[in-house]
């Protein structure tokens, strides 16, 4: 060989490439958190204000309509510290705040950070569960739908996800209630229509039956109305990555094609699907609402349905505001996530 | 040179329209979208306000379809099909206005954040951000609530929630679009930043805001009849009203299928086809999905 | 028998307004250890060829005619068997290296890939055969770890090439392996690929629309415009004296530095390239044809033969022919 | 590092000098580090003159360009234009950029899509509010050579084939009736084909217009087609500069003798060693010398000149019309 | 899923649930419930007669002036084994009226108290004010013994099972959101319930309430919506239940808000001071349509006042000359012949012609019912040129403008009545209104009257009983003729039981009364059902199977998809 090529490529570079990758991982995920925790921040101030701005007193709120002296009213409003300063209020509310006390419930007269932690569990459980289902099966019928685009399954599968994509998820909710729940014509009412276990709740594996029995209308409520956008990102990432050279070089190399599919296409096409699924957690939370409202399921969502119903506004901030803070910091995972997933990003 | 001008507009108007007419679905969507339109702004023509009285509703209660009226009746007697043509406009109404301000104030913050790269970008950047990871229906919710339930209210409150991934859109796009020659080129011209917002920024997003805007609607027409559901509604007949009006009245117990089917099947239509339009758009005008 | 032998291959894609015919009758032979260039204007279908040859082509293109690969119809090949084909018997390299590699896996794996594939060697083995590719290639054996963004143009078109000799393959196709690339990268890859051809053996068509570089690395050359092969010949004689006027107009398109002739007068062939759906008729260079003669419009050129082993497409060779 | 200047000698123009760059440094931040994309240029454009700035890819032509016409602000040095410091402020920068126009390398990105060839050359004058607007674009379609412009007017880019897209960006520049000419790559992007039709364009406009042009690009062979200058241009400086005659056949520099090398007539190629140079880690000494293939081979240390080549770094070539070069060894 | 065989288990369905367990704090009608059918009370209204009868007390005597009673407290236990004592109900009140935090759930109850001892068995109660309405003191009397150490009673959840209690039943389990269970007190004085267990379960969505009773979920709902209830018919197993309620719908008018200083407050439109228009509003009512298409005729048109007539002794009915009708030309002539003419669109201005009759009317949000009637009552106004536009506020808005700050014209309004109705009148006083600097004190009308106010005072005194229901429906009259509020209907208590499982159930009253949400623990206390069938018939194997049969389902479709998928594996070539 005439020239050598490459030959003196520095070592020293090598080790330096490598350990900047990491640390910079670890400076972007750094990066990402300072962005996250200023956006709690302005979470915790725009949730102050907006609370603010609500309309009548939050003590004659608190009395709910029943009939409080005159005292018994200056009393509350000095318990709750509005007899202060709107700014002292706000600092006494971020200091409340960041020592995680967020008030005491008007309805049920409990601190609100008990409240939401009872009820964490269930919503975690079934958002969780719907997620988990609705990411597989949107995958998979992505997947299948962006390797022959405009074929017979594409077209149902698209089809039916943008169906199910257009129907208000309370309407879901309350036909599959009607449906499955208390049964229509051959179909027997088989699953219950509340709650998230049974009273007589049994023991031991039993009672995860019965469990998975409540969830069962609930989580294919969420499912139907969130897996359409993972199907849709996944058929469409999927096809983006059909059109990349590689593919044709994968190809190429005398590849079977679901080889290619599940070597090259598929896990390329994962990448924007997986952020999203941190992304659009929002949305998932915005189904919870409405999904355990309707099934009586004993979550986040539930509580801060009832807190609108009442209004429980101490119980409405404080939910609203774990609400924001948990899509806030999935979305920093989601950067993170991909960060650590993407080579490209990793030391872009 | 102008109706030159014009004929050329035409002709790129028939071509779009021509790649349009090949997308079936597309074509479905926005047929039956021109109906429930047409119908929509007629539905004065033909009816009036008194539709909705409870006081004049005539018919039985919960009456079949067939029997009292050709869609059955609702609980105070009045007749499905004419709620459901008279609240079209109102639901219309509502996704268009919330989908409208949310494309205008995500058009806006999008193009500025786009445009100037700075500290002032980023501020608007990170305002975006923080509006798009806000849980948008809770944060709807707890705006309607505050705000009180009307038509404008409503419309504010989806609008001010929807406008971020607009803007995320449309700063990527502006960044697109500012990334290419042609902008250094028309700096290299002389152009300063008005100029070129709005002569190539602006209409470079155009047709992709048109589709995201489609979307939008979709969307926002859900999110009023889901409002109306957690119970903050306007206070006009709409779809979502309606109902609320059937859960509320326990139609589905009362056997009164028709009261909750086919108000949730018009929303399904409907926003499936401004669905199924948004995408067709986006296919035409983006060619990478083709 | 040649290694490679091409009759009357012509491509159609079909898109929504029509048929585009890419590549229209293309007829070559490639002997073993030898090499091809292929030069050619912007969208007069050589990439298309390049694919056709190895049946990469995506489905709404339609191809005629025979690619005889070692004597096996490359286009009657069951799916078992054209597998096994690519990449161990002919491989390429793609327009475009920095697409041409998955983005998110390590290198030296996909280098290993189709040896794994097709089972010629055990992981292990197949680890330090891309280290010699490497070595090859010139890059240093940790590279294998690397991404492909982590790495210059330059060397992920040497990654390509490196991959391209995985399998030890006959004939390696290398479409516009230097375009994109600088002056002085190009210099590197090209002086490789020489280098490989000529140590090894191995067959090489090369794709390129600048015949400066092709006359410098391939033994033949074949000028295409508008799917047709409208000149073919010997590297030097048809850079050095081009005789249809296609083929002329890309010579001179690069001057010799230092040559006064070439001094302030840059020469360039005036007019628009074909549109593949509305090709001109008769001899579809006749539009831009600065030595038009009478008829060039209806007449049907074919490749006549210029003197020894070399042909052209132009009437005026064919009048040579006939005077001579 | 201290770099002296040498001294600047009277520059012996034969036509006057109408832009300049002295010691013109550019700076960006880049991973946390500084890139010093430009880093000591001095450089004349005379009126009528066609300079060729060659250099491989990331050298900073295209950043001394945008320099050039104030798109880009420098890290030290100044811009002139007929003598005068080019201002920054907006008003200044568009009465300055009438008459200095860009051609950028990519016909098809410069146009935009959804503008007709009319409005793409009319944005200049009607940013400028130039009268006669369709009689300046129809002028300068012609001028570029689409004639009939009148047949070109409502035409979109992806209409029009490479060429003509290069001639419309061309034509958008024109119709502004520039002095300078600032053409980053025009043809780099074309057909081999159409190559010598734009650049025999651009002469023609010299002789018809007596425009000067500052042609940017990496191809020795543009140079010698149509540059009377060439300036050679390697890691953020121009290493050697002189008449194209001169420099083109006798190279004094040894990456400009690398440079030619690699062109296909050259009877030996000198591939140099390692990747393009990454201005934000420029060496020490004479900035090649880590590539050089003189000092490689060892010739430089027969000279004696190895170690400063190491160490000593080199003045900054000063902008004069004559053959110069930044090197100890030659 | 069914409960352990051979037991008695109850279950009732509440589309609310638990504000709070503890009885300090918890105000809600479930809450208030459990607390009755857990806790004694002083007395409960008689099952027949809802004249208050021996609880916890055994019995009681007052002084002549009415001020200091005495109560003897049955000697009984707690379910922890500890006796009752008066101390436990000394105890209690003092807490409440010495802690803020205690007052929460019913601190006006103790409001008149001057004190409150006790000895042994016996409990003083000295009044600051003679007080018919003692007896029906709503609050629950809490075990000392265990209560006392509680410091903080604004945050103690009370949730601990099984709960020191001494009622009829024993709350053992509380799901938040979920169940509670309570378990049939053995020892109860009265002897143990017939039922074993009785569980609550709640439900946030009626309909599914409704699937739940009809599945057989739940065995009883009460306050059922009127659309709900008529969804239970045609159901054999399902007995409705439709009964007189206790609760009383109607219309509060701004005629002319003061403060207790008598100074007008707020923004009431001016024409409603005029009694005429009042009047004329009242005929324009038709009632009976209300009743038909918001109450789906499940209500009782009310031609009296604000004590609905489930309590035959307190209740009153106008007859005769005094009684309105509704009759849209009698309203339209009273409006015409007082001035209030009629403009070009048909909208009635005052005589002076400044204003047009344009109305507000204040509902809550998110109230179908209110929902409905405001469109009725928009139609009925029309009809005599009154324009009515609806404003929806959320409760702590609707409190403050219609109670305090008098931000209205007319509002939505209902009381649930106890059996002794002095509380609701007491709404109409003067001393109710808010004070000059804007505090409320509860009023229902910013009614001032002096006829009412004396007539109050002296049914307050009076404790004979059938003297005390003359004054008070003299009071009922005064505020119907007045017209501060325009009593509308009266809703039924709407409820439905599964026949099947409840085999018997006494009323409170017995006969028509209430089930659930009635004052005392009556109806759940003699409520008496089927044994759960032995196990392994119904329920658990059954959904066992189910689910059995859904995973087998499951599985084989799975594996006949991936079967499939080999299979087209092969297949799954293109070009
Ligand atoms: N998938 C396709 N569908 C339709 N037409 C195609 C497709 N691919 C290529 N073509 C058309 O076929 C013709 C030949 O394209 P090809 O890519 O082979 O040209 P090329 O000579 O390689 O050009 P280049 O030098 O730009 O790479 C062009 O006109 C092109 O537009
Ligand atoms: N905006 C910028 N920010 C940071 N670095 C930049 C920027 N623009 C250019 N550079 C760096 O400055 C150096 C010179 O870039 P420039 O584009 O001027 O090179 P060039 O000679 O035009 O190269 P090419 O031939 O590839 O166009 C490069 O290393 C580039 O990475
Ligand atoms: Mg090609
Ligand atoms: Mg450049």
């Amino acid at each position: 060989m005439t020239a050598p090529l490459d030959t003196t490529e520095p070592v020293a570079d090598q080790a330096a490439g490598s350990g900047s990758a990491r640390g910079g991982t670890l400076r972007y995920a750094a990066v990402k958190l300072g962005g996250a925790l200023l956006s709690i921040a302005m979470v915790i101030m725009g949730t102050f204000f907006l609370f603010r701005m609500l309309p009548g007193d939050p003590v004659r709120a608190l009395a709910q309509g029943r009939n409080m002296t005159p005292d018994q009213l200056d009393l509350e409003r000095r318990r709750l510290g509005l007899d202060k300063p709107l700014l002292e209020q706000f600092a006494d509310f971020v200091a409340g705040t960041l020592r995680l006390d967020l008030g005491t419930s008007y309805e049920y007269k409990r601190p609100v950070l008990d409240l939401i932690l009872e009820r964490l569990p269930a919503t975690i459980l079934l958002a969780g569960t719907a997620l988990v289902v609705a990411v597989g099966l949107g995958v998979w019928q992505g997947t299948k739908a962006g390797w022959r685009p405009g074929g017979r399954f594409d077209r149902f599968s698209t089809g039916t996800s943008l169906i199910f994509w257009s129907v208000p998820t309370f309407w879901l909710g309350l036909l599959l209630l009607m449906v499955f729940g208390s049964g229509i014509g051959p179909i027997p009412g088989i699953f219950p229509t509340r709650g998230i276990e049974s009273v007589d709740a049994p023991d031991g594996f039993a009672y995860v039956l019965d469990v998975a029995m409540h969830m069962v209308l609930p989580v294919l409520t969420m499912v139907g109305v969130v897996y359409a956008q993972y199907l849709l990102v996944m058929r469409s990432s999927l096809l983006d990555e059909l059109g990349q050279d590689y593919i044709t070089t994968a190809r190429a190399k005398g590849l079977r094609d679901d080889e290619v599919r599940r070597r090259h296409a598929v896990p390329n096409a994962l990448l924007p699907t997986v952020t999203l699924v941190f992304m659009r957690i929002g949305f998932v939370v915005g189904g919870a609402v409405t999904v355990e409202a309707i099934f009586t399921w004993p979550g986040l969502g539930q509580l801060f349905y009832r807190a609108i119903k009442v209004p429980d506004f101490t119980l409405m901030q404080g939910t609203f505001m774990l609400l924001c803070v948990s899509v806030i910091l999935m979305n920093t995972l989601a950067d993170v996530v991909y960060h650590v997933l993407d080579p490209r990003v990793r030391s872009a | 040179m102008t109706t030159m001008a014009w004929t050329r507009r035409r002709m790129a108007a028939g071509r779009f329209w021509n790649q349009f007419r090949k997308q079936r679905a597309g074509v479905a969507g926005l047929t039956l979208l021109v109906v429930a339109a047409v119908l929509a702004v007629l539905a004065p023509v033909f009816l009036d306000e008194d539709v909705t009285s409870v006081v004049e509703g005539t018919g039985q209660k919960f009456a079949a379809p067939g029997v009292d009226g050709l869609l059955g009746t609702d609980e105070s007697g009045r007749s499905i099909l004419e709620l459901i043509w008279w609240g079209a406009g109102t639901s219309l109404l509502i996704g268009f206005l919330a989908a409208v301000l949310a494309m205008v104030i995500g058009t806006l913050v999008g193009i500025v954040a786009g445009h100037f790269r700075g500290w002032f970008g980023a501020l608007l950047m990170r305002l975006t951000d923080w509006f798009l990871v806000l849980p948008s229906l809770v944060t709807a919710l707890v705006l309607a609530a505050i705000l009180g339930g009307s038509m404008v209210t409503i419309i504010v409150a989806i609008g001010v929630t929807a406008w971020p991934s607009t803007a995320r859109l449309i700063r990527a796009q502006t960044l697109a679009v500012e990334a290419r020659p042609y902008i250094e080129r028309s700096k290299a011209l002389g152009a300063g930043h008005w100029h070129i917002m709005s002569r190539h920024v602006l209409p470079n997003v155009a047709p992709l805001l048109l589709a995201s805007t489609t979307l939008e609607v979709a969307s926002a027409i859900v999110t009023e009849s889901t409002l109306a559901f957690l119970g903050v509604s306007s206070d006009k007949t709409s779809w979502g009203t309606m109902l609320r009006g059937s859960y509320d009245w326990n139609a589905a117990s009362n056997g009164a299928w028709w009261y909750i089917l086919i108000p949730g099947l018009c929303i399904v239509a409907v926003v499936m086809a401004f669905t199924l339009v948004g995408r067709a758009l986006e296919v035409v005008l983006n060619p990478r999905l083709r | 028998m040649s290694l490679l032998e091409l009759d009357d291959v012509s491509v159609t894609y079909r898109i929504a307004s029509g048929e585009v015919p890419a590549v229209r009758g293309v007829s070559l032979k490639l002997e073993a250890g030898s090499a091809l260039g292929v030069a050619g204007e912007s969208g007069s279908g050589k990439s298309t060829l390049a694919m056709a040859l190895m049946r990469l082509l995506p489905a709404d293109a339609r191809v005629g005619g025979r690619i005889l690969l070692g004597g096996e119809d490359v286009l009657a090949m069951k799916w078992g068997r054209l597998r096994a084909v690519r990449w161990a018997e002919a491989s390429i390299v793609f327009q475009g290296a920095q697409h041409g590699l998955n983005p998110v896996r390590r290198i030296g794996d996909q280098i290993a890939e189709p040896m794994l594939v097709h089972g010629l060697a055990k992981p292990d083995v197949a680890r330090k055969r891309v280290a010699e590719l490497l070595d090859q290639v010139g890059l240093p054996a940790w590279r294998a770890r690397s991404y492909p963004h982590e790495l210059s143009g330059g060397q992920r078109q040497r990654i390509m090439i490196a991959m391209a000799l995985a399998c030890e393959p006959r004939l390696i196709i290398a479409d516009e392996p230097t375009t994109a690339l600088d002056v002085m990268v190009q210099a590197q890859v090209l002086t490789l690929i020489k280098d490989l051809v000529a140590q090894r053996g191995i067959s090489l068509i090369m794709i390129s629309h600048d015949l400066s570089v092709l006359a410098d690395v391939c033994g033949r050359l074949a000028v295409m415009y508008a799917g047709r092969i409208v000149e073919n010949g010997p590297s030097h004689e048809v850079f050095r004296d081009a005789r249809h006027p296609y083929s002329k107009a890309l010579a001179a398109a690069f001057p010799t530095v230092g040559d006064p002739l070439s001094r302030m007068a840059p020469k360039g062939l005036g007019g628009d390239p074909p549109d593949p759906m509305h090709l001109p008729s008769g001899c579809a260079f006749h539009p831009r044809c600065p030595i038009k003669a009478d008829g060039c419009d209806t007449l049907d050129v074919e490749l006549w033969p210029v003197g020894e082993r070399r042909t052209a497409a132009c009437v005026h060779v064919r009048t040579e022919l006939e005077g001579s | 590092m201290t770099e002296t200047q040498a001294p600047v000698p009277a520059a012996q123009t034969a036509a006057p000098t109408l832009l300049e760059a002295r010691d013109l440094h550019v700076e960006f931040a880049a991973r946390g580090r500084r890139a010093r994309a430009v880093d000591g240029v001095n450089l004349a454009v005379g009126a009528g003159e066609i300079i060729a700035l060659v250099g491989e890819s990331g050298c900073g032509k295209t950043t001394l360009a945008r320099t050039l016409l104030g798109l880009e602000r420098p890290t030290s040095g100044t811009v002139l234009y007929g003598g005068a410091p080019l201002a920054y402020g907006s008003r200044a920068l568009k009465t300055y950029r009438r008459d200095v126009q860009l051609v950028l390398q990519d016909p098809m990105g410069s146009l935009n899509p959804r503008h007709t060839v009319y409005e793409a050359v009319a944005e200049g004058p009607r940013i400028h509010g130039l009268p006669d607007e369709e009689q300046v674009v129809a002028e300068a379609l012609s001028r570029a050579g689409l004639r009939p412009p009148e047949r070109f007017f409502l035409r979109y880019p992806h209409e029009l084939s490479g060429g003509q897209r290069q001639r419309v960006v061309i034509a958008g520049a024109l119709a502004l009736n520039p002095k300078v000419l600032i053409a980053d790559e025009p043809v780099a992007s074309l057909d081999a084909s159409v190559r010598g039709e734009i650049l025999a364009l651009m002469l023609r406009l010299r002789a018809d217009l007596g425009l000067s042009a500052l042609v940017v690009t990496h191809d020795l062979g543009l140079a010698w087609n149509i540059a009377d200058r060439v300036a050679v241009m390697y890691l953020g400086r121009i290493v050697e500069s002189g008449p194209v005659e001169e420099v083109l056949t006798a190279p004094r520099h040894p990456y400009t003798q690398a440079l030619m090398s690699v062109l296909p007539e050259s009877p030996e190629r000198v591939v140099l060693t390692g990747e393009p140079p990454d201005p934000t880690r420029i060496p020490g000494g004479c900035r090649f010398h880590a590539r050089c293939q003189v000092l490689a081979s060892g010739r430089a240390e027969e000279a004696g000149v190895a170690q400063r080549c190491r160490t000593e770094p080199l003045p900054v070539l000063p902008s004069v019309q004559t053959a110069q070069a930044a090197c100890h060894y030659g | 899923q069914e409960p352990a065989a051979g037991k008695k288990v109850v279950r009732v369905g509440a589309t609310q649930a638990m504000d709070s367990m503890n009885p300090f704090l918890g105000v809600r009608l479930i809450s208030t419930s459990i607390f009755r059918w857990s806790f004694g009370f002083l007395a409960v209204p008689d099952s027949k007669t809802l004249q208050p009868s021996p609880d916890l007390a055994e019995s009681w005597t007052s002084s002549p002036d009415g001020l200091t009673w005495t109560f003897k407290i049955r000697q009984t236990k707690w379910s922890d084994g500890k006796p009752v004592t008066a101390e436990d109900a000394a105890w209690t009140f003092n807490k409440i009226m010495t802690d803020e935090a205690a007052k929460t759930a019913n601190g006006p109850a103790v409001e008149n108290f001057e004190s409150v001892t006790a000895s042994g068995q016996d409990l003083t109660i000295k009044l600051k004010a003679p007080q018919a309405s003692i007896l029906e003191n709503p609050i629950p009397i809490m075990p000392k013994h265990v209560w006392e150490g509680v410091t903080d009673l604004a945050a103690f959840d009370a949730e601990k099972y099984p709960a020191v209690a001494n009622g009829p039943f024993i709350p053992v389990e509380h799901k938040k959101d979920q169940f509670v269970k309570l378990k049939a007190n053995p020892d109860y004085w009265r002897g143990k319930p017939k039922i074993d267990e009785l569980q609550v379960i709640f439900y946030d969505n009626p309909a599914a309430a409704i699937v739940g009773l009809k599945k057989g979920d739940i065995d009883l709902i009460g306050r059922l919506a009127p659309a709900d209830f008529q969804a239970l018919g045609g159901d054999p197993n399902i007995e409705q239940w439709n009964k007189q309620g206790r609760r009383a719908a109607y219309l509060q008018i701004n005629h002319g808000a003061t403060t207790t200083d008598g100074k007008p407050v707020g923004d009431g439109h001016p024409a409603l001071k005029d009694p005429k228009v009042r009047t004329a509003l009242h005929h324009a009512i038709d009632k009976a349509k209300l009743v038909a298409d918001v109450q789906n005729g499940l209500a009782k048109v009310a031609d009296g006042s604000i004590v609905p007539p489930m309590y035959t002794d307190f209740f009153w009915e106008a007859a005769g000359q005094d009684k309105i009708s509704y009759d849209p030309a009698a309203a339209n002539k009273i409006l015409d012949d007082a001035g209030y003419k009629k403009g070009a669109d048909g909208i009635r201005t005052t005589p002076d012609g400044k204003r047009k009759l344009e109305f507000r009317f204040s509902i809550h949000t998110d109230t179908p019912v209110e929902e409905k009637l405001a469109e009725h009552l928009t139609g009925f106004l029309k009809e005599i040129g009154i324009t009515l536009t609806t404003k929806r506020l959320d409760s702590s808005k609707f409190t403050e403008e219609t109670g305090v700050t008098a931000l209205f014209d007319i509002a939505i309004s209902g009381w649930s009545v106890n059996p002794d109705p002095e509380e609701v009148f007491a709404t109409h006083l003067c001393s109710r209104r808010p004070t000059a600097s804007g505090e409320g004190g509860g009023t229902e009308s910013f009614f001032c009257d002096d006829e009412f106010e004396k007539l109050y005072q002296d049914q307050l005194k009076e404790l004979d009983r059938p003297k005390r229901a003359e004054l008070i429906k003299q009071m009922q009259k005064e505020l119907y003729t007045d017209a501060p509020v325009i009593a509308l209907y009266y809703p039924n208590d709407l409820e439905g039981y599964r026949k099947d499982r409840i085999t018997s159930v006494t009323s409170i009253p017995e006969g028509d009364g209430i089930i659930y949400g009635g004052t005392g623990y009556w109806p759940f206390y003699t409520l008496d059902a089927k044994a759960s069938a032995p196990a392994g018939e119904a329920g658990g194997s059954n959904t066992g199977l189910i689910i059995g049969i859904i995973a087998g389902v499951v599985v084989l479709g799975g594996v006949g998809v991936l079967v499939a998928r080999r299979r087209k594996g092969a297949a799954d070539e293109r070009e």
